[in-house]
């Protein structure tokens, strides 16, 4: 029986609160924020109709106490709580506390969440709906005796990974027989003490991939679609940061077929909603199932703005318990989308990220252009949460407007006070393996092992030598008049100064 | 370069600029590179501005930080400092000399008043410590010794109109 | 014979100047901003390549300056220019002027732009090529003996206008016969000082009728297309304010009629490039020519969002000589468009411009969200120039969620330092006869005769209370204290105000 | 009103709002209509701060102009004028008064302490002058005259610690 939701708490912050926020009001829907200490004021708490405060700054003890979101909701009396991505979005345990709350959690059932966030599970369950996996298998953590033997028949190089990995914990790379033993004890023992799971498995090891994923969606009443892939193969630090759609390598035969394969795997799982089911694509186009994420994605935006689909409007419309409003015959993507996410980060000392206030902040704009932000000028970085900035996310008819657009946007866009990946994403974009589309996980990396990521003007450096000598010249101008009228009152100088060298860097209008 | 006086070096990150600056008007000439280029700068906000070199605009964020620049163009962060041409090269003169012979006698870089000398025969002196400050090209420049030394003779006074290469003092 | 363009000169300043900009852009060409002593700062000077003086803050000493932007044209080396809209964009005098140096005048040629322009001749172009036009007629000025006898035939109100037309000169609405001379004679004097060409015409007076408008495209090769409408009869001052695609009384057939109108206008004027036929339409919708726009129309995002083609870069495509790049069945509209320009205007004080600095200049963002803006924080709205700021374009899956998205992104927009029609364009959203698609070009004198526009929020005075309020409290406190510690050095209660009262606004995160 | 120390009249263009702030730790409780609201004010930048009432946010320009507030809020231009509630009422009582009989006597609108009295016996006062100045509810309150006249008589002195509605002067 469909459910009117009338109001909906935003259980995340920056970008992606903002989000869900605007997707709420254009579906007429009253947002709840929530914020901690050090985000009063952040821009989402600014958009939302209404926000409540939960806590300190360290995201336990406010976005992910799910005890006190729980309460909000029911004070703000929401109907729903959209999890954004992050924090708790994946928590099986937070799905199921708001269903005996009796509060809609947007996103799959708590049981779906946590058949799918266990990895070992996921592959059981894809394998049994006729996915192809990566040639592997799992073992019993007591006995090793047999796990050289199991390697050999999966062939080197093999991966260690935790079943309830994430965050490359608990995952190895194994090259030689020799190394194997100590390998998987040590992912044992760091699953274990990371997630309290010390389950770990073997994956054949694929060297550079690509990393290819189909966004799926299923409504309560046996409906399943998939909308397209997205190529996120540009990564640093095994983090996605450039992502498109279409893929590169798609072919409409190879399309339908992971479509219709991430399909079954939503089918076998009795999924609900938004959900990415990743592959890991080979050179001779091989897909390969890696894992399940059961929520919104970072670069949902990239699949909009070829669908032309409002992917948290239809998340609050199944949530709702309606039919989804397309079928799979509907999807007719339209030109070419690339997302470049913006972080605070110093790409020349290993992407470290950068904190501080936002002293200046704007955006691109114009033909083709979206920016999914979360902060406006004055806002901080803090330390206490993910460095990312905003999403630059732009359309074009084909892939060579979309990005020649995408770079034309990174150069627009104008921030001080923090380091950002604007650099490094322009140097991606017209560094020739992207252009081509032959990249693949390890691209970055291989590319640019100096890592010298600039925007493309060339000469910055000679710029800023006339900016910087014009300016010594005039401050030097200054220290001459000091000591010409020494025996004037002090700040004489100051005033001559302003008044006639100053001129020279004319006012402004 | 016409003008040696308005000679700069620039060392934007770790690349040299050998530039001349010359006002004309309410903007400014820069030679570099055999080229004359024509630069206009405009204030924007507080540490903001529009630098337009011949036709192109740049929106540079310029602030100090110690003796050099902050200088925020175009995506890319770098730090500028701005010498004089002339203490640049008696600067690299100095430290070539270092790593040689220690060069005794301390010259006066450029014409210009001795407006103050900081030692006395018989004082130590560490590298990169102020000698003397002389006014020249329209700014004070500091005059710091290039390696560790005493002070033997002095052969300036604050007050004196100085010659370029004169002699100002000696370290031993 | 095809010529690529390398360089473009934009000769024009604000949102179109930097749409066009953009457009080189993303086409990888060269582009050339002029700019006027007031505007050396300005945004459309920083963006562009290159930026050369032309003048004077007055337009005629500056953008309207013919002979010093094709000077400025020569020195920069530009094979074309791009007028924009406005200033010379509808110049055929200015178009042969660059065809006479061999500059590309992006825009039909010469001969056409003077056809048209001339408003007796296009209607006389349009009978010919079979366009319903108005019941009218134009006569013998020299002889208005039968001009009763001709404007009874018509039937009243009649509507005078001058041929050499714009800008609502020389016209007059005549509602009675005894009326009719008077106004011819004085509509003649009119045209002949404004235009220096006395010429005037008849047309039935039609009340109320509706703006739709068709966006046309033609090559060099013979291909003409029509890309769908545009409904403009969203007014204030006669000039439109908010614009839609597609209309919502348009239907495939009447579609296909008045784009076929249109194209066979194209055909009849050897037209070049793009342009606009506009049309009225009554309320059985029948419709008629109303007169050609030789040039991109300020709406033309709209059209942009809903076609997926980008205008400014099919201009240069056909000035370069190509082929069009789509034919008219490639032209296949998706979802709904909204376009609300943003005027520095006052609309409680009969949309007077407003100027000042742009102390603050935010841009909403999102899905769906496009700003196509000329200015940036710290811009300058002078008296010298069209008071628009920028045109807020938003795309939706259908006309409902494209115009709560437009409403949400009006709400997000934030511009202090001169007046705007933001309040204006939320009041025009969410009104009654907007929202049914009923209006007609005299909506918004109908429906608001009282200029009551506000933006949705109702309790905006309650909320300026409490915050006048608590902030008059403090500054309260602070005259006490200053009392209380008379005896005590200047400044000293300042101090004390700062680190104790102002804390209570507490400080920024 | 709980406290009417803290009441307030604020005219928001033509409207106006009866209300009491009290402060309560870093935040404010404003009583509106029978109703409390939690406020808290953080300060942005320069003239601009977020005001949260209960759960919703505002950014609120906000400026001095002349006696009143420029205010900016949510796509709308606004003037405030905030007012104690007794000085209010005494301005509107005087301005009805005026429209009536003319009350003679100026009467202490609240108790405070006199600060200055800005006439003497015999002196033309038009209507808006100030006549005296009050410290009151932290504050100085001007009390200003209601209508023209000439000021007969006086009977507080400055440093006088004075009751509500005590005489304190008289115009004819």
């Amino acid at each position: 029986m469909p459910k009117r939701i009338k109001k909906i708490l935003v259980a995340n912050r920056g970008e992606i609160a903002i989000r869900v926020i605007r997707g709420c009001r254009d579906a007429g829907i009253v947002s709840v924020a929530v914020y901690s200490e050090i985000d009063k004021t952040a821009y989402h708490v600014r958009l939302a109709d209404e926000a409540y405060f939960i806590g300190q700054a360290p995201a336990r003890e406010s976005y992910l106490n799910q005890q006190k979101i729980i309460e909000v909701a029911k004070e703000a009396g929401a109907d729903a709580i959209h999890p954004g991505y992050g924090f708790l979005a994946e928590n099986d345990q937070f799905a199921a506390l708001c269903e005996k709350n009796r509060i809609i959690f947007i996103g799959p059932k708590s049981e779906t969440i946590a058949l799918l966030g266990d990895k070992l599970e996921a592959r059981k369950v894809a394998l049994k709906a006729g996915l192809p996996v990566i040639p592997g298998t799992d073992f019993d953590n007591k006995d090793l005796s047999q796990v050289e033997e199991t390697a050999k028949q999966i062939g080197y190089p093999v991966l260690v990974k935790a079943a309830a990995g994430g965050g490359g914990k608990g995952m190895r790379i194994v090259r030689e027989p020799e190394r194997l033993r100590e390998s998987v004890e040590s992912a044992i023992r760091e699953a274990g003490s990371a997630f309290g799971d010390g389950r770990v498995y073997f994956e054949k090891y694929l060297e550079n991939p690509r990393h290819v994923e189909i966004q799926i969606f299923a409504d309560s009443h046996g409906h399943a679609v998939y909308l397209g892939e997205r190529e996120c193969s540009i990564q640093r630090r095994h983090q996605k940061v450039i992502e498109e759609s279409p893929s590169p390598i798609m072919t409409p035969e190879l399309r339908e077929k992971m479509g219709t394969a991430a399909v079954n795997l939503a089918r076998a799982s009795g999924y609900l909603g938004a959900g990415t089911v990743e592959f890991l694509v080979d050179k001779n186009r091989s897909f390969y199932f890696l894992e399940v994420n059961t929520r919104l994605q970072v670069e949902h935006p990239v699949t909009e703005m070829v669908t032309g689909l409002d992917l948290v409007r239809e998340q609050i419309n199944v949530a709702e318990g309606h039919s989804l409003s397309f079928r799979q015959e509907d999807i007719q993507p339209r030109g070419h989308a690339v997302e470049c996410r913006i972080y605070a980060e110093n790409p020349h000392q290993d992407f470290l990220p950068s904190t501080g206030k936002l002293t200046e902040y704007r955006e691109p704009s114009g033909p083709g252009v979206r920016v999914d932000s979360g902060v406006v000028q004055g806002s901080e970085i803090s330390i206490y949460y993910d460095p990312i900035i905003a999403k630059l996310v732009v359309w074009g008819t084909d892939r060579e407007e979309a990005i020649a657009r995408a770079q034309r946007a990174l150069t627009e866009y104008r921030i001080s006070g923090v380091h950002t990946t604007i650099g490094f994403a322009c140097s991606i974009l017209r560094s020739g393996g992207f252009r081509a589309g032959e990249y693949s996980t390890g691209y970055v990396e291989e590319e640019f092992p100096d890592r010298n990521f600039e925007c493309p003007q060339s000469d910055q450096a000679q710029k800023a030598a006339f900016a910087a000598a014009i300016f010594d010249f005039l401050e030097k101008e200054k220290v001459s008049l000091t000591m010409k009228r020494r025996g004037e009152k002090a700040g004489g100088w100051v005033q001559y100064y302003r008044n006639q060298n100053l001129s020279r860097l004319s006012k402004m209008r | 370069m016409a003008n040696s006086e308005n000679r700069y070096l620039v060392t934007v990150d770790d690349v040299e600029f050998d530039l001349a600056v010359t006002p004309k008007g309410s903007s400014f000439e820069v030679e570099y590179n055999g080229a004359r280029y024509k630069v206009e700068a405009h204030r924007l906000s507080d540490r903001k501005y529009l630098f337009k070199i011949d036709e192109s605009s740049s929106e540079v964020d310029l602030s100090r930080n110690g003796g050099g620049y902050n200088i925020y163009l175009e995506g890319k962060d770098m730090i500028a400092r701005v010498e004089p041409y002339h203490l640049a090269e008696l600067r690299k003169k100095a430290s070539k000399a270092l790593s040689g012979a220690t060069e005794k006698i301390v010259r006066v870089p450029m014409p210009g008043l001795v407006l103050s000398i900081a030692v006395k025969p018989g004082d130590k002196v560490k590298k990169g410590m102020t000698l003397a400050v002389i006014e020249a090209m329209k700014m004070e420049n500091l005059i710091r010794a290039a390696a560790d030394g005493t002070v033997k003779e002095i052969f300036a006074a604050p007050g004196k109109a100085v010659e370029k290469n004169e002699n100002l003092l000696e370290i031993e």
